[in-house]
């Protein structure tokens, strides 16, 4: 099946834009925003408003109609880690059944950052959005350690309580911050021989599976994730890997 | 409901009287005079129907054949050629598309002509009662998922089955009202187009088969959403009459309906109008289909700010026009609309006041209100936080039919994802408010108190002078709108006639008698 | 000078974009909808925003990042039509002086478009934004015929009074309903053979000045239009056509 | 102003006292003690600036060596060098970067040492006399130019070159106010680094050089556009005074500075908190810098619904700290935001409640509005709608100090046109609604009404309790934002000291005699 963007019409390839380029306003602003805008491979293109929004620079809104079609039959998905996910008690069931005792985890939001509550939605007794957080579960042990924790404490920690899983919290992204964050975890880990010691998960807003498992992580959840879901993923990952 | 404005309940009713003085003498030419329109649409009731082979509706053959009997009405000549012929109604029709002229057929006993009227419009009444019927068990069903105000969106493709779809998503969104644009221009046609349609301009053709296909498609959505769409069409232009029966028929909840829009924003002739009106008012008192005046196009047309009493002035004649035609208040939503330059100091506190004000002097109606649209431009960001501001007074003030801005509004008609940003913000605003109305009262003499007791004398001023003036001449003056149109001018003159004294309309008797004693 | 879009470092290529794709909201209509914003062309992509707006149609909200330059300095602009804008005294002294009699000017807006509003802001008394129109300048005679006029009305009766100028105002563009309109009043003026006594120009939000002379008008004016650049223009072209 | 709320008097009395009583012995604490950064910050006042070969700043180096000593107060040693070595202030600062360890020294008579610190001290009174002075006039000349509320923008580009035209361009747009925001986690290094800097993440160094580049741009604009534009900082974390300082000596005008935030929110020691914010504010208030509390994190981490209270009951205490630091109400700018979930029905008239409460509460603090944040989703349309809504209360309660809601909030840090979309939106509400402060009034025993009273009951029954259990112990049971801290936990803590009999720091006693005289 193919498929374009969709205004009011099977197929009219309507896509809004808005931008803002460094040039006072004029019309030769107008005619270079429309030329952008067709060179991005728009069929044709409609500035609909132009505004100088301070000196030397111009915002733009526009319509564009694009003719590029996509063959959503090939589009390929990586299946979000997140995709199987059991209820509370069957999480637990599956624990106390097939693992046989607590699994132990370990969150942290790590480095510089400090949004402790995008952590804590998957952590806390409370949760989110009345899904209960993994420290409520009777057959888990979780431990958070809260906002700026340095890698390195996150390991040693780990380390000593024997952890099965490592979670860590990741929300500021600017310059990449987080990707520098994630790769030095997986280095130490590694320094220290204990990468496989663990499961290791990050999530955050811009986390996607993909990029997790791209830098060493086992999975990666982003925006909407309950505990559910890392719940159902460490158990099963568990026990997948004969670890119990 | 509780009063905040302070407006003088004797100016009110002072404002009532001279709207109903002022519509007296027009009452009285419209009771004596039938037009092309009004006689199609009787015809229509009978059960005219179908065209011929150049597209002429059979209802226009019939007129144009009788076009020297008209005061005497052409209903008689369309049963007695049944009777003569002894033709069921399909097999009538078929034969006046093949060229049957009926004005040429004997006329057989009267007596007979008028039981067999009897027996059509029973056909037909019986119809509408069931259509009405329907509409208030689906009501009262899905009465707790209908929102309050009533959402409003509109589709306008052009194209019959594209706006079905848009209709549904619109639904599925969470519309509670339809309304299918009309193409433009259809207003200034003489007949209504037949059949489905796909090649509107910014907007789908009015046809009987239009509305049936959309009322089927919006009955689908109705019962898996659980909530009934309304559905919204234009019973304006030159056959606005023939529109109410067709709508009539085919279960539409509202009409565009205006008793002067017609004449002051198409040059339609005003005498014809204000006939036209009044009989397409008696079909959809009849069929109990709300209407919508036009209010707020004086909004567009001339500034919102100065001209707002013009306002009121005229939802006081559309009302008192519609009392005439027998629809109760609850089926007459008076126009509005929230267009007053937003730059203007303090003009969210303006618009506060006239939809207040709208909604303390006609408390039992439900009115209309429309979203700013004059000073929408290309920045949809922009347009978004002035549809915030709308949807909060909306609220605020209690209004019954909301019309929901669209952020595109300056670009093209309503995109899929516009019509859901639009429910969304509406959504947003109204419940995170809800209790706003019963929450605030206004400073005494305050900006918003003073505002709506100016609009108010102004209107009645307004009204003073178009009493004095008379309505016909006042209209050639430009007092509404600032726009002049000659009595004698304009778009379907030629299609009035005084009535006989033979004058007979079995459908208007039908109405009259059904209406006045309901 | 090469520019490109700009959030908040030069040449980031920051460009904000929205559409619908006519599939259910899923992890795959997104990845559709990354997809699609790549094969733009833009360099990388974050779906920001994803919903299910009814059945079958998910809307989706976008930046990207584009490489794509262009040279400012190489953007052509066809000289807009109301570029050269004289006062209203200026316009009036100018035919006073030049043209030594009053102007005469037809105005309508034709076929099934019935928005006055927009013409009256050129024509009427009171004008626009406090810019009179062309019925208050003492040297033009101005006839506004209204909407809904249809072109051999309007034809007929800039004969009549011998117009100097015929000026078209069309807002409802839908399906092109515009340029069928305005090619009809070409070719009838053509078949008249009465095309060059006039000045031909055309107004509306969604005109501008080539679409108006590829069509065969003289001019074309868009949104933001004050009386002052039509009269300017056809008092000047009528002196440049020496036909005072 | 006219209360709407009818709240008691006598309760917001009680709090107020209450509050007072909660501080009264924290102040003890406050006054017997001193930290690493509270003599950083007196020997900055004195002139110690510069950095060694490793980064390391002067105060930092000098603290060090005098890490024993701190319980008689370090200035002395610094004066006393300068004195005995003959140098200037920047011939000194560059011994001690170089390795001079004025800790070996031998004092020199303490007569002298006092001359001098006047001397040093009398210069930095009279840059930031004149700084002020500056201010004010810049302020009166450009008055009418000013947006009422004040428009706070942040500019985060994480490069101070960048910022200055982010800056520059959101000052064109019509920002009163502009806040640089501060690289992540830069609160918990325990030394203000050095330079202009263009590496953060999301947020800039502060840095005097920043401050400096950064003010001097918008001196220069406001210029322009005859407009004076506010430059705010973060005055918070482990270097709170120092930063003040070097605010002060910026002409910064603004301050994010908090009793408690970096105890809840950064896990810095609470006694070093408390120490540190007396200190900085004192600079402050002679900087006649306003300072922004940050109560609206309590409502980005705890359900802001739930935990209205909590914002009551930190605005009074650090109201009450700001009071015992000698800053008139004028330069204390209350935080509070707008972030109940939107979805909750009639959160908009809970909004209203707690902003009208504050400002009823607060009539003469200058009130900082915090936008929705936590509730933004990349639906950049969404967001704007609910910028609308906050625009509007703002306005509607009459806030001070506004902070624009930004429409890619959930996304990154603003773009050049996120910012103007965001005053334009602003700038729209706040101008249609002008006076609508004026205009309502609230019902009695209604939602609004009952909310807010509800809020200050529950405030005060939190405030009784803190009361009871003392400020340090109620942090460690997580009375506040449910977050739990240790007396002797967190970051800093190694850096308090208690004040020994001898302890002598001239520039807390300049600042102590100057605040209780004027
Ligand atoms: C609340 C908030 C704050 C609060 C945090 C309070 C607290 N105690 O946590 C405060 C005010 C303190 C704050 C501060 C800052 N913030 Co902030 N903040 C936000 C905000 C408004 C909401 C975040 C939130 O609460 N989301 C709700 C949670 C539940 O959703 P979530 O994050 O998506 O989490 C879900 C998933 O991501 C996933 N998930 C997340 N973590 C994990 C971990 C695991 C293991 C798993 C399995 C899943 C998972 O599951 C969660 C539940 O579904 C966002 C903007 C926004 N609206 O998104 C900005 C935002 C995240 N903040 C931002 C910034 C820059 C900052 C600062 C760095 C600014 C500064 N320089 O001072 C500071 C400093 C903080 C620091 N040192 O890190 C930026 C980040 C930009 C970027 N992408 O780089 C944002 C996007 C705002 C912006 N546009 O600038 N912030
Ligand atoms: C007001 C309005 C109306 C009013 C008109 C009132 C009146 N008396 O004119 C009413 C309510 C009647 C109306 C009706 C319709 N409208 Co209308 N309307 C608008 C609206 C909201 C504003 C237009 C306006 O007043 N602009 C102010 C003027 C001053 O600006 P302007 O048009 O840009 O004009 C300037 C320039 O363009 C130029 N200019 C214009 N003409 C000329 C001529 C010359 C010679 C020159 C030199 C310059 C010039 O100078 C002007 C001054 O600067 C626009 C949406 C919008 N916000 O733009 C929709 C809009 C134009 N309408 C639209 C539609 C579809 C209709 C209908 C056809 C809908 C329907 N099917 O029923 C109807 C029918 C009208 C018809 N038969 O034509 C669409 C057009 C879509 C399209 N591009 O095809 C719009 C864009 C709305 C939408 N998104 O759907 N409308
Ligand atoms: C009463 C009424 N009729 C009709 C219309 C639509 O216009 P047209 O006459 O072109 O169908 C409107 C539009 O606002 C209206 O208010
Ligand atoms: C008082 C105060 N300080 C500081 C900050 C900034 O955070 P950080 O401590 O990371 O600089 C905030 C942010 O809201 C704040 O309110």
């Amino acid at each position: 099946m193919f498929i374009r963007p969709y205004g009011d019409t099977l197929n009219d390839g309507q896509v809004q834009l808005s931008f803002t380029l460094p040039v006072e306003k004029s019309e030769k602003a107008t005619e270079a925003a429309r030329f952008f805008v067709r060179k991005l491979g728009f069929e044709s293109c409609e500035i609909v408003h132009s505004e100088a929004i301070c000196r030397g620079f111009t915002f733009f809104l526009a319509y564009g109609t694009s003719n590029i079609e996509i063959d959503y039959d090939k589009v390929e998905v990586e299946s979000p880690a997140g995709e199987l996910c059991w209820s509370f008690e069957e999480i637990n069931n599956f624990i106390k059944e097939k693992i046989k005792r607590e699994i132990v985890v370990v969150a942290a939001c790590t480095g510089s950052d400090a949004h402790t509550v995008c952590l804590d939605a998957i952590m806390n007794m409370k949760g989110f959005n009345h899904h209960y957080g993994l420290e409520r579960y009777p057959m888990i042990k979780a431990h958070n350690l809260g906002a700026q924790v340095e890698n390195i404490d996150l390991i040693e920690f780990a380390i000593r309580v024997k952890a099965d899983a490592i979670l860590v919290s990741q929300v500021v992204t600017q310059k990449d911050i987080h990707i520098k964050n994630m790769t030095m975890l997986i280095k130490l880990l590694n320094d220290k021989g204990v990468r496989n010691n663990f499961i290791l998960v990050v999530g955050g807003p811009k986390i996607d599976n993909k990029l997790a498992t791209e830098l060493g992580f086992d999975a990666g959840f982003g925006k909407g994730t309950y505990a559910e879901h890392v719940g159902t993923f460490i158990a099963r990952e568990l026990y997948n890997r004969g670890k119990p | 409901m509780k009063n905040k404005l302070n407006l003088s309940k004797e100016k009110i009713d002072l404002a009532r009287l001279l709207a109903k003085e002022i519509t007296t003498p027009v009452q009285k030419f419209i009771d004596e005079h039938t037009t092309d329109t009004v006689e199609r649409a009787a015809l229509r009731v009978l059960g005219a129907d179908g065209t011929n082979e150049n597209g002429i509706p059979v209802p226009n053959l019939i007129v144009k054949s009788l076009r020297n009997l008209l005061s005497t009405g052409t209903c008689r000549y369309y049963i007695n050629a049944k009777l003569k012929k002894g033709f069921t109604i399909p097999e009538l029709n078929n034969a006046i598309s093949n060229g049957l002229d009926v004005s040429n057929i004997e006329l057989i006993d009267g007596e007979k002509i008028r039981d067999e009227a009897d027996k059509l419009i029973n056909n037909f009444s019986q119809l509408i009662r069931k259509n009405v019927n329907y509409r208030n068990h689906k009501i009262s069903e899905f009465s707790k998922n209908e929102n309050n105000p009533m959402l409003y969106l509109i589709v306008a493709t052009g194209n019959i089955f594209e706006d079905v779809k848009q209709a549904t998503a619109a639904a599925e969104q969470g519309a509670d009202i339809i309304a299918v644009i009309r193409t433009t221009a259809q207003s200034l046609l003489d007949y209504v187009p037949f059949g489905a349609t796909t090649d509107g301009f910014c907007g789908t053709y009015a046809t009987q088969e239009n509305f049936r296909i959309m009322r089927s498609a919006l009955d689908n959505v109705s019962e898996n959403m659980n909530h009934y769409i309304r559905l919204v069409n234009y019973c304006s232009g030159l056959c606005m009459p023939e529109i109410a029966v067709m709508g009539a028929v085919e279960r539409l909840d509202m009409m565009l309906n205006d008793s002067m829009y017609g004449i002051l924003f198409r040059d339609i002739n005003m005498c014809r109008t204000f006939v036209d009106q009044h009989f397409s008012r008696m079909i959809n008192a009849f069929a109990e289909i709300v209407i919508n005046t036009g209010e707020d196009n004086y909004l567009t047309t001339c500034d919102a700010y100065e001209k707002a009493y013009t306002v009121l002035a005229s939802q006081l004649i559309n009302a008192r026009f519609a009392k005439n035609a027998h629809l109760p208040e609850r089926l007459v939503g008076l126009g509005h609309a929230f267009d007053i330059d937003p730059t203007i100091k303090n003009s969210f506190l303006l618009e506060l006041a006239q939809a207040q004000m709208a909604r303390e002097i006609f408390p039992e109606y439900p009115l209309k209100y429309m979203p700013p649209t004059k000073f929408i431009t290309g920045n949809i960001f922009k347009s978004y936080a002035l549809n915030t501001m709308f949807n909060f007074t909306a609220k605020a003030t209690n209004q019954s039919i909301h019309l929901l801005g669209i952020l595109t509004e300056a670009i093209h008609t309503p995109h899929i994802q516009d019509r859901f940003l639009a429910i969304d913000n509406a959504k947003y605003v109204m419940n995170s408010m809800a209790d706003f109305f019963d929450e605030i009262e206004f400073k005494k003499d305050g900006i918003i108190v003073n505002r709506a007791n100016e609009v108010l004398d102004n209107a009645i001023e307004l009204l003073k002078k178009v009493k004095n003036t008379g309505l016909f001449y006042s209209i050639e003056k430009g007092l509404f709108a600032d726009i002049k149109r000659k009595k004698n001018g304009g778009k379907g003159f030629d299609g009035i006639e005084k009535k006989g004294k033979d004058y007979w309309n079995p459908v208007e008797d039908f109405l009259k008698k059904e209406l006045s004693e309901s």
